[in-house]
């Protein structure tokens, strides 16, 4: 197929092929940091978190549109807004959704799994009874619309960049928070020891929640960003959750590097293969790599060898 | 390897045994042997790496590096339940029951047949199995209990249960991990008694605190100070050894 | 195995009887066939539910995929089907006469050879239960060997149903792609289409379940049954009692993927059709759902659960479209946080006492005494 | 903020119009009609359906739950919009339609169990419904079994024809035909790079696309992709399409894919005003999730669009709007699916009977005059004359004409050469 081409075409399409499974990457690193925290922290499964993200998006919508309509002066800010919004909905539905339902199961974690996927139908059902059935455009201003040209052959879309930058700063922020500040480590004692953390005085349920929340808040962003590249609907969450938790498990699930490690593999096997052969064999191979892989190295690819 | 030319008069061979978390070396080259019908103590500190070794013979963690020969195999190839079929049992620190079995059917398990899926689909619970049952009940104290569901029996009760499950499966060397660790003191008396009478006729692993217990029955008790062996030898010398009272039973 | 007193305690033998007057009569005498044939859809969930009852009530292992050996078992008889239905008479205006449809519309001009054996009956209903008892012990020993459980299993198995939906969507040349394998007709030159032949196809399968409901009892009264309750609780216990784990987690694992192959294989004859909308995850949870909301520790219970579930979900859709799946969400979230024990577990906290009472005073019997939780027989 | 709540008091306040909407002829078009002065039933009705003196019965099958209701929702609205303005002009031979509506939950199943509900239970004398074609194998069956009159509504990938069936959108080579040949001669194209969502109708329609192109327009194919249903990830066959640099991307991505593979696109710089890309599969009703700035410029191939200039359209437009709110938009699939009541009632009355067997024998030729797409007739096989029309998109998210076929397109569910 490359015959005909010259070797700077070739090269530019590379480059961009690269930008394209970068792109990907930080999609997948947005999409599962959140749930990384929840799962890989608490243990929970939370099968709503594709509807968390959602919320975020639905919020975006709600914001452009308010934007739009009162203040068009801020139109071209507004998407720095939304963000903050989507994560103080998608957050505070997340520590009443713990407060209701989760500290509940913290010892059947099989059962979050079944519990949050009854929550993700009624979410599901909720934002077709509130926003419709049909999916919601989200207005962009137009600085994010388009790409960047790089050189003459090279373009990268600023959507793309947009996401790499934010994923980035996303990223740093959670690492700090969970590793650096005092709120982490308490985060880090209770997933290692609940009885002894409450002992030395850390308010478990305090911190239970607020990991929760921060896990469900990140996916608001998620979802957020998301509304520059995918659709916004009733039922999208469901699209992510499987992708998502393969990128979580293939990491190593206690890991944030190993979160991030995956995100990578994932993402750059798949869009190599894209590049060779079909949307949907892509998929399926990389799918299966997955699963193979995890089946000869279930712990992930990041697992500290501990004393059991 | 070392172990060719050790014969066979041991019945537990453990050479040059090390395991390493992340670089921290918990068993750190330990070799001892246990002999036919030897009950073997091991003391140590906190931390010292007691339960790790019984789980490395156990299959429960797997080594770094070393041997561990029983009987002439090599125990560290073999699965855990390989390893409990070559005639190992082990209790644990905290008792290890089936809370939601009755006490029949928790000495039932460990009956030593039918542990394939398709001979214990083919099982049948016939006289031989009834008797053994019984008499094993009937020296754990528990002979008026079988039918009742084992989350209903005390923490000592337990320990007598788990005891029983070991005993029925007759293994020639028996791991046993603070066994009386957290008893009342009736129950602590009782206990001694019951480890009196199975210990008989087989080799026997015991990690224990309770000095007066090892000193009850240890024919030999081995010292584990961060994962090497301080001393070795009889209850009288290990006492005496100026190693052993710096850092174990100094304080 | 004989039915005896031993076989079924006496609440389990009250449920055995009420099911059985259920379905046996109560259903069949005052339903029309039309919604006769609905509850044999549902009652093709039970078979599920009931594999799912010993795999993860009883083993612990909860898979998420037991809608891809559904639907194994499914396709094996829809490609049977199939086969029968494309006869050359009745595909003469197709371009290759002989070949199911829809492998026409995709230029396909012979039979694929993984068709070849589907001609042959006796072939198909071997491979409804093999094929996925291959698969999951494929699967299972991939996983059990290696210690993965619990939650990574149940994700891993997700995504196997994730694959195997996009693999048929996209291969719909070879088994009929995101339509299925449609427009079955005959077996064996039986209509099974009319009226009639829905009501034998009932019974049939009614007999069907309980022969599974027997076998699934079975098992949990051998040693076998008891091994996996220990497994759930102490699983290094049974390791150092001498088990190997891995072997019967496998094994229960497998005997799940056959009983929800043999529950799509009985789908595919009641409904007509089979489609690659029962592999996913979607059908996959919701089967799991059925067995907790009967009680994932009682194989009547999931019978019951299955039936009520698809029930409510028929009913609520007929009449609140818009609010059943509120409903649905709703329900799945009351059982796990106030009835983890399901229906099942309702009954016996607060019914059966009264029953037993009941019971005892027109049979003054000596009362078993039971724990809470029915788990096992009674030791003897 | 506002725009989230009239959407949501819209919907509550739907059944509430309806309900009115019987009341007050919507095109206000006779007086208050009164119903019973038809044939008597014993003359009209000799299969037991659900039809009295005053009434019939007629079916909604549609998904209002699930992932299809997004589609599915117009199709509905259409179809209840039909029946009111049938009523308000006297109904079917005196008789006013009265509808069941079951929900189909985006699940084949549920479509043939509801399916065998409406024509065993209710005895619907016909059904408005289904929209994917896995929906409609699954009913298909069930209407040949019980001998029920379905209304289809979707443009599809034909390979079909019943007796009892009839096919109110067009099949593939009435859609795609026509398209790339006007694409041929306007744009010269030499190039095309097929695209798809992984699913029988795509893949069947790029097929007959194919053929097309190799065989009677010989220019070439110079890639064909398909991805999973949701997938949302397309930067990677843009590059690619970047890298083969087709005349013509010829794009049948279906659902939430759509938005993220126009919005990716329109990030990678690539203009559609400049690249040419045809469509088969967006509507209206796609663009108002796509956005109308990523998609402005690309050319959809349907038979309908909204923004078509004639007075059957202006009324109906009207008519719908005012019925289901003011930002609605109407795709080609809510169109056909409008059409399907008025066909279904221009039938009984030619054959003077509701018998479903009566009703598919008249059924070829039957012409309906005031479709917004214009005129229409049944053909034998069942699905419909149609003129192929190809719009461009603005960034109002309306199509505006570009050209359309001089004469009716014969439908051909079977084309030879094509298969």
């Amino acid at each position: 197929m490359f015959g005909d081409y010259s070797v700077g075409d070739l090269g530019a399409i590379f480059a961009m092929q690269g930008f394209a499974g970068l792109i990907l990457f930080s999609v997948y690193v947005l999409m599962a940091l959140g749930l990384a925290i929840i799962f890989g922290q608490m243990g929970v499964i939370n099968m709503a978190h594709g509807e968390f993200m959602i919320l975020g998006a639905y919020v975006t919508w709600l914001t452009s549109s308010f934007v739009q309509s009162y203040v068009p002066s801020i139109f071209s800010g507004y998407f720095f807004i939304a963000m903050a919004l989507a994560f103080v909905a998608s957050g505070a539905l997340g520590m009443l959704v713990e407060w209701a339902l989760i500290r509940h199961l913290y010892k059947r974690p099989l059962d979050t799994l079944l519990a949050t996927w009854g929550l993700s139908l009624i979410l599901q059902q909720a934002y077709r009874s509130v926003f419709g059935a049909r999916e919601v455009g989200v207005e962009l201003p137009q600085w994010m619309l388009g790409s960047q040209q790089i050189t003459d052959t090279i373009e990268v879309p600023i959507n793309g960049i947009f996401v790499m930058v934010l994923t980035t700063l996303i990223t740093v922020a959670v690492a700090y928070i969970m590793y650096r500040s005092r709120w982490g480590k308490q985060v880090r004692a209770v997933v290692q020891n609940r009885v002894m953390a409450g002992a030395v005085g850390i308010n478990t349920e305090k911190v239970d929640r607020y990991t929760f929340g921060l896990g469900c808040g990140i996916a608001g962003i998620a979802g957020s960003a998301f509304t520059m590249i995918g659709s916004t609907g009733p039922t999208a969450g469901q699209l992510y959750i499987v992708d998502t938790f393969l990128v979580v498990v293939f990491g190593g699930a206690a890991s944030l590097l190993g979160t991030i490690a995956s995100a990578f593999t994932i993402s750059q096997a798949q869009s190599t293969m894209e590049f060779f052969m079909s949307g949907s064999m892509a998929k399926v191979l990389t799918l299966l790599a997955i699963v193979a892989i995890l089946m000869v190295r279930p712990q992930g690819l990041f697992a500290l060898k501990v004393r059991k | 390897m070392l172990i060719g030319h050790q014969p066979q008069e041991f019945l537990l061979a453990v050479e040059g045994l090390t395991v390493s978390f992340d670089g921290f070396k918990a068993v750190n080259d330990l070799s001892f042997y246990v002999e036919e019908n030897e009950i073997r103590v091991i003391i140590g500190p906190n931390g010292a790496g007691k339960t790790t070794v019984l789980d490395l013979i156990c299959g429960k963690t797997k080594a770094t590096s070393g041997a561990i020969q029983f009987r002439g195999k090599e125990l560290t190839k073999l699965k855990e339940n390989e390893i409990v079929q070559a005639g190992v049992g082990r209790k644990f620190q905290t008792p290890s029951i089936f809370d939601d079995l009755t006490v029949f059917e928790n000495l039932e398990i460990s009956y030593p047949r039918g542990r394939t899926v398709f001979g214990s689909l083919a099982f049948k619970r016939d006289d031989a199995v009834k008797d053994r049952v019984e008499e094993v009940a009937e020296m754990i104290f528990l002979k008026d209990k079988l039918k009742t569901y084992a989350s209903f029996l005390s923490h000592g009760q337990k320990q007598w249960l788990e005891i029983g499950m070991l005993l029925i499966q007759d293994p020639d060397l028996l791991m046993l991990d603070e066994p009386v660790a957290g008893m009342s003191v009736s129950e602590r008396v009782k206990t001694a008694e019951l480890l009196n009478t199975i210990i008989k006729n087989r080799s026997v692993l015991v990690i224990e605190h309770d000095m007066k217990f090892v000193e009850d029955i240890a024919h030999k008790v081995t010292v584990l100070h961060q994962g090497k062996i301080l001393s070795e030898g009889s209850m009288e010398k290990v006492k005496n050894d100026s190693k052993v009272i710096e850092v174990y039973l100094g304080h | 195995m004989i039915i005896n007193s031993r076989f079924f305690n006496r609440s389990e033998l009250l449920g055995f009887l009420s099911l059985a007057l259920l379905l046996f009569l109560i259903l069949p005498l005052t339903l029309d066939i039309f919604r006769l044939n609905l509850v044999a859809k549902y009652l093709t969930y039970a078979f599920v539910a009931i594999g799912l009852v010993i795999c993860w009530g009883y083993g612990g292992i909860l898979s998420l995929g037991q809608g891809v050996f559904f639907g194994l078992g499914g396709y094996c008889m829809a490609m049977f089907l199939k086969l029968e239905a494309s006869s050359v008479a009745n595909t003469k205006i197709q371009s290759t006469p002989g070949i199911p449809d829809f492998m026409d519309w995709n230029q396909l001009t012979q039979l694929p050879f993984f068709w070849k054996p589907f001609h042959s009956l006796p072939f198909t209903l071997i491979a409804i239960l093999l094929v996925p008892a291959i698969i999951a012990f494929i699967i299972g020993a991939a996983m059990f060997k290696r210690r993965v459980g619990g939650v990574y299993f149940a994700i891993i198995t997700q995504a196997i149903a994730a694959i195997l939906t996009i693999l048929i969507v996209g291969q719909q040349g070879y088994i009929g792609g995101i339509n299925g394998i449609t427009d079955l007709r005959t077996l064996l030159g039986w209509d099974i289409r009319t009226d009639h032949a829905k009501f034998i196809l009932y019974f049939v399968e009614v007999i069907l379940l309980f022969g599974c409901i027997c076998a699934a009892q079975f098992i949990r009264l051998t040693k076998l049954g008891r091994i996996l309750v220990a497994m759930r609780e102490q699983e290094d216990r049974v390791r150092f009692s001498g088990y190997s784990v891995a072997n019967f987690k496998i094994f229960a694992f497998c005997v799940a993927a056959m009983l929800a192959a043999i529950g799509g294989a009985m789908f595919t004859l009641n409904v007509g059709f089979m489609s690659p909308s029962f592999v996913g995850i979607v059908p996959s949870i919701e089967m799991v759902i059925y067995t907790a909301v009967g009680g994932r520790m009682s194989i009547f219970g999931a019978v019951y659960g299955a039936l009520l579930v698809s029930f409510a979900k028929t009913s609520l859709s007929e009449s609140f479209p818009q609010l059943w799946l509120f409903g649905l969400g709703g329900l799945f979230i009351a059982v796990v946080l106030f009835f983890p024990n399901g229906l099942s577990g309702i009954w016996r906290d607060h019914v059966q006492r009264h029953v037993d009472r009941l019971l005892t005073l027109v049979k003054s019997r000596k009362r078993w005494s039971g724990r809470s939780i029915a788990v096992g027989a009674p030791a003897e | 903020m506002s725009d989230a709540q009239d959407r949501g008091l819209s919907l509550v306040d739907r059944r509430k119009l309806l309900m009115g909407m019987a009341a007050l002829p919507a095109l206000s078009l006779l007086s208050t009609p009164v119903f019973g002065a038809g044939p008597p039933t014993s003359v009209v009705n000799t299969t037991g359906l659900a039809v009295t003196d005053t009434e019939v019965t007629v079916g909604i099958l549609h998904s209002v739950t699930g992932t299809m209701a997004i589609s599915e929702t117009g199709s509905v609205q259409a179809e209840k919009l039909a029946i009111d303005q049938i009523n308000a002009m006297g109904g079917v031979l005196g008789r006013k339609i009265k509808f069941v509506q079951e929900d189909g939950g985006s699940d084949w199943p549920t479509f043939a169990e509801k399916a065998k509900k409406l024509l065993v239970n209710d005895k619907c004398a016909s059904v408005m419904g289904c929209w994917t074609s896995a929906s409609r194998k699954a009913v298909l069956p069930v209407f040949e079994q019980y001998n029920g009159m379905l209304y289809y509504p979707t443009f599809y990938e034909g390979l079909e024809q019943s007796k009892n069936v009839i096919y109110t959108g067009q099949e593939a080579t009435q859609q795609i035909i026509a398209g790339l040949d006007w694409v041929a001669k306007e744009k010269g194209a030499k190039t095309f790079y097929l695209l798809g969502s992984d699913y029988i109708w795509p893949r069947t329609s790029n097929k007959i696309a194919r053929k097309h192109i190799e065989n009677n327009m010989k220019t070439k194919v110079v890639g064909e992709e398909y991805f999973p249903l949701g997938h949302t990830q397309f930067n990677s066959v843009i590059n690619k399409i970047k890298l083969t640099k087709p005349d013509v991307i010829y794009a049948i991505i279906v659902g939430g894919s759509n938005v993220a593979f126009y919005k990716q696109l329109k990030a990678a710089g690539i203009d559609l005003s400049k690249q040419t890309l045809l469509t088969i599969s967006v509507t209206e009703d796609e663009i108002d999730g796509i956005g109308g700035e990523n998609i402005a410029g690309a050319y959809a191939c349907m038979k309908y669009f909204q923004s078509l200039n004639n007075e059957n359209n202006k009324a109906f437009v009207t008519a719908f709007k005012k019925m289901w709110g003011e930002k609605t938009v109407i795709g080609d699939v809510t169109q056909a699916a409008y059409l399907g009541p008025w066909l279904w009632k221009a039938t009984v009355e030619k054959a003077n009977s509701f018998d479903v067997d009566k009703v598919a024998a008249a059924s070829p030729g039957v012409e309906f005059k005031g479709a917004p797409e214009g005129y229409v007739r049944i053909h034998e096989n069942h699905h419909l004359w149609s003129k192929t029309r190809v719009g461009r998109a603005k960034l109002d998210g309306q199509y505006e004409l570009i050209f359309e076929t001089a004469n009716l397109v014969e439908p051909d569910p079977f084309p030879k050469g094509y298969q």
